[in-house]
């Protein structure tokens, strides 16, 4: 399938408008509203950027730029297809509501270092735009890495001897992955001679002896630890301790979507399709990744932090993507890729919503939770709508996604696979309904007086909640989500719809 | 060594001599071209008699000879005066330290050589015999530096 | 020939006569006015790299450049010899000369207000003596040199911390004494079989000795090899190296930890590929397969032990040692990529461990303090020198888009190439060990407890320390993202040369 | 036996500067003394000289300076001169290690001013035992200097 | 007859290169360098290198040891090894 | 220490010994090193193009010129060095 590319600079420009803005925010650094204001300014308008793009995108165009040549046969590019803007309308588009949500938050709270907070949250957001528009490998590991390193002062914002440690231990799994997959790198471009992404895999690998290949696979998914697989999904419940903000954008959308991102790309783009049938990695994946979404749903259960419990919901539901992918059908593809965007919506509306509790009530825990719905009835109804989505009730977006994959799973006749997703489905049942029965039917310790978080908090998560439910209802409207995955999906399958 | 420093003898000795290895020292650089020795060997002679007059005399009356300020100058000078004659060369038209292209006086190249090679000799001469001087100061003990010595026992 | 031409064909020379010529004016200039020191060395150093960059450029648009001092034919006289290797080399040691020679006047009129003079005078002489060493192309006026660089050296090791800097120069000077007559001795063997000093003609000579096994040759390449290794502190000949980083002054440490040791790395290139040719290093010896090995048992225990350091210099110094393992692996690889890999990590390393130094000797300068668990809320005290160290500290890690990313990538390529999946495992493995102990530094820069450091007001370096630290700093990222220029121009058609046939030079 | 020992016997010059070298050598890396070390360096540096300039000799040559004999010209050819060039090599070597010796020295000095001592396992003894404060201490008294 | 010279000489060497290693009082192992050089000299000069004798005469046995004797006038006169 | 300062002297004795094997006899007048023509170029030309009758200074100081100037750059350097290091008055 031939596919017109378009050479324009918008990709760079929007990759760029948030480190332009992170240096604005460090100047202005004793100005906050200024300093705020920059942070509005680079989101509106790095959306903007994003969005404009759409149209060509959906016209089945390729927007490509190159910007520097840094090495001989190794450009940083950018290339801008379905599956790229995917992400980035995502992430873009999430940073608005949350920049707001985080002014309301840094202020309530009245946390130190805030400078640097929003300093590093551009840079971050910069990455995730550049990880989504990537051209090829080294593109993707440059901006990989630069979101590891800004995002662990946010990590270790409290500076507190846990927070530190914390820091480390994410530090820790994500350097490690950034080598694992530097070495991945290095042996795709000994063996094809480029790191280009490519719809159908990037030729030559198929030379590859069987167990180099399994080899480079594994050093990849290491190297995808951002998508926090069973054993290397430890980081993500240690990263809690950030600013709640940091979690629901980054640990929610931004830099877990990336790893997930990235593992597609290298799971579609890399390996292709065609290689991952017959190598025969696609079962094998599969299965491993159903280990970790069950797994992960069972630790949830456990825990009573909530936010450690939406952490280990996160890990389970990013394996769901994971899982759409290696299925490679059109369906199992089409789910994964369309859970990107659905589970950021709810997922956030989940953090922005424990972080409300966090500094309206000052509770963390859910056993401290009794009958808070009645001081917070709006943010515990937007926690509903979020957890239902979760579930995957309709009429909120979560269905749909799931709907996908099973119906992926089952034109394989795979029984395992569907059992997998079932269940999952139940866990997911069993860890929500908890938290909304706590709060909305358990009797409160003492008498709790209606009283809501700030409305810079409030609007952004009854929006996302309200955004939650119309994906569900009006999935396939033109150029929303769905829309975008069929391309991308017919992309890499190389079919029509 | 205070002994050896009292003895009248050796201080008259040492008096006498030291002008004849001086002369010697200047015949052993000069006599570089046609026979065994040159700059170094000579300026290192040179520097030696006056060590021994030194060592004889004490500290402070050779620095009366060779003051500091002196031997910085100096020790310029002698290389200034070697790189200089490369330089020279260059101005013309030569390569760096090519000798036969300076039109000296108008004499043959052979000869124009003989005669730089001298001159860099001098050159050569001269900051070895500062050096070697200025290092036999520097390491040898003084009376001040004792001083300073105890000064630090004491800290 | 006009005047100008005239200059132009002394150029390669002037390289090296200028700072030499300067240093020995430098008593007399000082007596003028002392103030005038810091100007003269700048000046000369300005025009030193005006000058190595004019070389670069005639040896990239007409070839090598052969002068042949005093005018005698080469295997009579002493020749200098520029081709894109040592003109490489050169426009580093100009480079990083000027930007030491900067950041020395704030920190040399504390650190030694009174010796201002014979401190230039040293600093411009062990300029001369590593770009003597790298222009030449004799092997006898190589060791003149060589003994210039170290002597400088020693005296400036010792200017440092009160007797610690005196004994790690002595050990400095032991060690290098040792080096330097086994690469007298090594010289002296080739002597005894060619009859030459050239080192072309050498490299013309040698060949029908190895095809008889020549015993001599053999000892010569060891005696080398050793001697090398020494100077440049490879794994277990390293001894001398993390005292006499650590204890010299600050000025001094970036200036040898940036310098010297490349150069010696170059020397060690120039004479496998240049003098011996590589099918006798690689292929009758396996001498670079030792190499090797060593470079790569270098890089794994020299992060390691950095990682023990809480002194910052110290912990530099090891770091040194594992990045001069970098270089010699991906010499001793001895393919394209390899190659072109190791020559980089020449420049890239040059760059951040000089900038590294200078840092670590702003902190100094301004609050007394090395040790890193004292480092607290100097993130906020001097942002702009942390920032810098943030740079280079990264670049180190080998973050992509810095230039440790670019020679850290292809090294692990070559090593691929050669089908060394360790060496690929080992540069992976030091880069999580630089990670280790350059974040532990990080975390105290900018992660102290906030209470502690509140009341920490802004108090940076002088301008004229901060100029040249920010200077490498933007280096480091520009040739991260346009690694493109120095590979294509220099680096790629000089391994070719190397590889191929080994470049007469 | 009579080879080896012919062979020994034939080149029982270089066996000497070996010797020389190893002593020198020695001496250097495994002298606690710091004045012994420098020593060492003098005997093994003057050991390589020796090497080299047995490699200009050449058997029945005279020193390299030109006689003039009574028909000057024509001696030139006569006599078989010893080769100059290690000669000139040797002499800017010896120049070297006088050089490094001088600087060598100094720094014993220096360190016994500091140290009170010129033995190496005294000095590090002290060093250890001082370590901590050391450093310091040392530059306080630098700073007291100035 | 040479030969027998020359052997004696370069025995001469070793011996006085093993006692400046080895004596205990500095002032006697310099002095012995400062012999060794002397004779290390006349070895050239025998070997007809008549300038490189010369040089080292004058350096070795002078300058080198009045070097070596002021430094030790400036420390200590004995070693531990 | 000791040990591994005699191993080290063993080693290099050892190479020093087995490079003896292969070198050109004491005073061999067809060794390489004077055999090489630069050899009977320095002698035949030194007196002509230098008007020096000592071989050795004409290659000193003219064929080989630039490696006496390092050389004096040396001293210097060694000058300069222990200038820096026993001076304590204001230089």
């Amino acid at each position: 399938m031939v596919t017109e590319t378009v050479n324009s600079m918008v990709p760079a420009l929007a990759v760029l408008v948030s480190m332009v803005a992170s240096v604005l925010i460090l100047a202005f650094g004793k100005y906050p509203n200024i300093r705020e204001g920059w942070t509005f300014v680079a989101a509106f308008t790095k959306f903007s950027l994003v969005i404009s793009m759409l149209p060509l995108i959906l016209d089945g165009k390729v927007i490509t730029y190159t910007v520097v040549k840094m090495l001989p046969n190794l450009p940083i590019a950018f290339k801008v297809d379905a599956f790229g803007i995917l992400f980035a309308i995502t992430s873009s588009f999430l940073w608005i509501f949350v920049t707001s949500y985080s002014i309301g938050y840094m202020r309530t709270l009245k946390e130190h270092a805030q400078t640097r907070y929003y300093f590093c949250f551009a840079i971050a957001l910069s990455s995730a735009i550049g990880i989504a528009f990537s051209a090829n490998l080294i593109t993707l590991f440059l901006f990989y890495e630069l979101l590891t390193i800004s995002t662990y002062p946010l990590v270790a914002h409290t500076e507190t001897a846990e927070a530190i440690s914390s820091g480390r231990k994410y530090l820790t799994y994500l350097m490690i992955a950034g080598v694992s997959l530097l070495f991945a790198i290095v042996v795709v471009y000994n063996a094809t001679g480029t790191t280009e992404f490519s719809f159908n895999g990037i030729a030559g690998l198929e030379t590859l002896e069987r167990t180099t290949l399994i080899i480079l696979f594994i050093a990849f998914m290491i190297g995808c630890a951002k998508a926090a697989f069973m054993p290397l999904h430890a980081w993500l419940p240690a990263a809690m301790v950030a600013p709640t903000p940091v979690s629901a954008l980054l640990h929610a959308v931004a830099v877990v979507k990336a790893g997930v991102f990235t593992a597609i790309r290298i799971i579609l783009y890399v390996f292709g399709v065609d290689l991952m049938e017959t190598s025969g990695l696609w079962l094998n994946m599969a299965y491993f990744v159903s280990i970790t979404i069950i797994l992960a749903s069972i630790f949830a259960m456990t825990q009573n932090n909530l936010k450690k419990r939406l952490a280990y919901s996160t890990v389970s539901q990013l394996s769901y993507v994971v899982l759409g992918a290696v299925l490679i059908t059109q369906h199992g593809i089409t789910g994964g890729m369309l859970h990107i965007p659905y589970h950021a919506f709810m997922k956030i509306t989940l953090f922005m919503c424990a972080g409300a509790l966090i500094v309206t009530a000052k509770k963390e825990n859910i056993s401290d939770m009794n009958g808070i719905a009645r001081q917070m009835p709006i943010t515990m109804l937007a926690f509903t709508v979020g957890a239902l989505g979760m579930i995957g009730m309709p009429p909120v977006g979560g269905y749909i996604t799931k709907w996908y994959l099973l119906l992926g799973a089952a034109e394989l006749e795979n029984m395992i696979l569907i059992g997998v997703l079932l269940i999952s489905a139940v866990l997911n049942a069993a860890y929500f309904f908890p938290v909304i029965y706590v709060a909305f039917f358990k009797k409160p310790d003492k008498e709790l007086k209606y009283k809501e978080a700030p409305l810079t908090m409030l609007i952004p998560l009854v929006l996302t909640a309200i955004i939650s439910i119309i994906i569900g209802i009006w999935p396939d409207a033109p150029g929303l989500f769905l829309d975008i995955v069929n391309i991308a999906v017919a992309n890499v399958t190389g079919g029509g719809i | 060594m205070s002994g050896i420093q009292e003895s009248v003898v050796i201080r008259t000795v040492v008096r006498i001599m030291v002008p004849f290895i001086e002369i010697f020292a200047l015949y052993v650089i000069m006599h570089g071209a046609s026979g065994p020795g040159g700059g170094f060997q000579g300026g290192v002679i040179f520097g030696a008699g006056i060590i021994l007059f030194t060592m004889i005399y004490g500290i402070k009356e050779g620095k009366q000879r060779m003051s500091n300020k002196l031997s910085r100058i100096l020790s310029s000078t002698g290389l200034s005066i070697y790189a200089g004659t490369g330089l020279l060369c260059m101005v013309f038209g030569g390569m760096f330290l090519q000798y036969n292209v300076v039109p000296l006086l108008s004499l043959d190249p052979a000869n124009v050589s003989k005669i730089l090679i001298d001159v860099v000799e001098i050159g050569i001469g001269i900051t070895v015999l500062v050096i070697m001087i200025s290092l036999f100061f520097d390491i040898s003990p003084s009376e001040e530096d004792e001083l300073q010595l105890s000064e630090e026992e004491e800290q | 020939m006009s005047g100008f031409d005239m200059i132009m064909v002394h150029i390669p020379l002037l390289t090296v006569v200028t700072p030499l010529i300067a240093g020995f004016l430098m008593p007399i200039v000082g007596w003028i006015d002392r103030k005038l020191c810091w100007y003269w060395v700048m000046a000369i150093m300005f025009v030193v790299l005006l000058m190595a960059s004019s070389n670069l450029y005639t040896v990239i648009t007409t070839g090598t450049i052969h002068y042949e001092l005093g005018g005698w034919k080469p295997p009579v006289g002493i020749e200098y010899v520029i081709d894109l290797l040592n003109g490489f080399v050169c426009l580093i040691i100009a480079f990083i000369g000027l930007m030491v020679g900067i950041y020395s006047k704030e920190s040399i009129t504390k650190e030694l207000p009174n010796k201002i003079i014979p401190f230039y005078s040293v600093f411009l002489l062990l300029i001369t003596g590593l770009m003597g060493m790298t222009i030449t192309g004799d092997i006898f006026n190589f060791y003149v040199f060589l003994e210039i660089s170290s002597l400088s050296a020693y005296a400036l090791i010792a200017m440092g911390d009160r007797g610690d800097g005196v004994v790690a120069s002595f050990n400095y000077l032991i060690m290098g004494t040792v080096a330097a007559s086994f690469i007298l001795l090594g010289i002296g063997y080739l002597y005894a079989v060619t009859g030459s000093l050239n080192m072309a003609d050498m490299q013309n000579l040698l060949p029908d000795l190895y095809n008889n096994n020549n015993k001599v040759v053999l000892a010569a390449l060891a005696f080398f090899m050793v001697g090398f290794s020494i100077k440049v502190g490879l794994f277990p000949l390293h001894a001398w190296l993390p005292d006499a980083y650590t204890h010299a002054p600050s000025t001094a440490s970036a200036l040898i930890a940036g310098l010297m040791t490349k150069v010696g790395v170059y020397a060690l290139i120039r004479f496998m590929f240049c003098v011996f040719t590589p099918a006798f290093v690689f292929d009758i010896t396996r001498m670079a397969e030792i190499l090797t090995w060593a470079a790569a048992l270098a890089i794994i225990i020299g992060s390691v032990l950095a990682i023990a350091q809480s002194d910052i210099k110290r912990m530099l110094a090891y770091s040194s040692i594992s990045q001069i393992g970098y270089i010699l692996l991906g010499i001793g690889l001895a393919n394209l990529i390899g190659m072109q890999g190791g020559l980089l990590h020449i420049l890239n390393h040059a760059f951040m461990k000089c900038a590294l130094f200078l840092v670590a000797g702003a902190i100094f300068y301004k609050t007394g303090i090395r040790n890193i668990y004292q480092f607290k809320g100097l993130g906020k005290k001097m942002p702009v020198t942390t920032l810098v160290f943030l740079i280079a500290g990264l670049s180190m890690i080998g973050i992509p888009g810095t230039v440790g990313f670019t020679s850290k990538y292809y090294l692990a390529l070559g090593s691929l190439e050669e089908g060394m999946w360790i060496f690929v495992i080992v540069i992976l493995l030091s880069s999580l060990l630089n990670i280790v102990y350059f974040w532990r530094v990080f975390d105290n820069i900018w992660f102290g407890h906030p209470h502690e450091v509140e009341h920490i007001k802004q108090d940076e370096a002088p301008v004229s320390m901060l100029i040249p630290m920010v200077i490498l700093a933007a280096l480091c990222i520009f040739f991260g993202l346009f690694a493109y220029y120095p590979l294509h121009y220099i680096l790629e058609p000089l391994s070719e040369a190397l590889i191929g046939s080994g470049v007469g030079p | 036996m009579s080879e080896i020992f012919e062979f020994i016997a034939a080149e029982y010059n270089y066996w000497i500067y070996v010797t020389l070298m190893m002593i020198g050598f020695y001496a250097m890396i495994a002298k606690k003394n710091l004045i012994k070390k420098v020593i060492g360096a003098n005997i093994f540096q003057t050991a390589i000289f020796l090497f080299y300039i047995s490699l200009a000799e050449v058997e029945g040559g005279t020193a390299p300076i030109l006689m003039h004999g009574h028909d000057g010209a024509h001696a030139a050819h006569e006599v078989i001169y010893v080769n100059p060039l290690p000669h000139v090599l040797i002499l800017t070597a010896i120049v070297v290690s006088v050089s490094t010796t001088a600087v060598a020295l100094a720094l014993i000095i220096k360190i016994y001013q500091v140290y009170g001592s010129i033995e190496e396992d005294v000095i590090l003894a002290y060093r250890k035992q001082l370590a901590p404060e050391f450093s310091e201490h040392a530059r306080q008294k630098q700073e007291g200097e100035q | 007859m040479i030969w027998i010279l020359d052997f004696t000489m370069l025995l001469f060497l070793v011996v006085c290169a093993i006692a400046a290693i080895s004596i205990k009082d500095l002032l006697s192992a310099v002095i012995i360098l400062s012999a060794y050089s002397l004779v290390m000299a006349i070895v050239w000069v025998e070997m007809q290198s008549v300038d490189v004798g010369f040089t080292e005469a004058a350096v070795g046995a002078g300058i080198t040891t009045v070097l070596f004797i002021a430094t030790l006038a400036r420390t200590e006169g004995r070693s531990e090894d | 220490m000791k040990i591994a300062a005699l191993l080290a002297v063993i080693l290099a004795g050892g190479m020093l010994i087995y490079a003896g094997q292969d070198l050109p006899a004491f005073g061999d007048p067809n060794s390489p090193s004077n055999q090489h023509p630069i050899v009977e170029y320095y002698i035949n030309n030194s007196e002509t193009e230098s008007g020096v009758g000592n071989i050795v200074t004409a290659v000193l100081a003219n064929y080989r010129g630039y490696d006496t100037l390092g050389e004096t750059a040396v001293i210097f350097t060694a000058g300069m060095a222990v200038l820096l290091l026993l001076r304590r008055r204001e230089i």
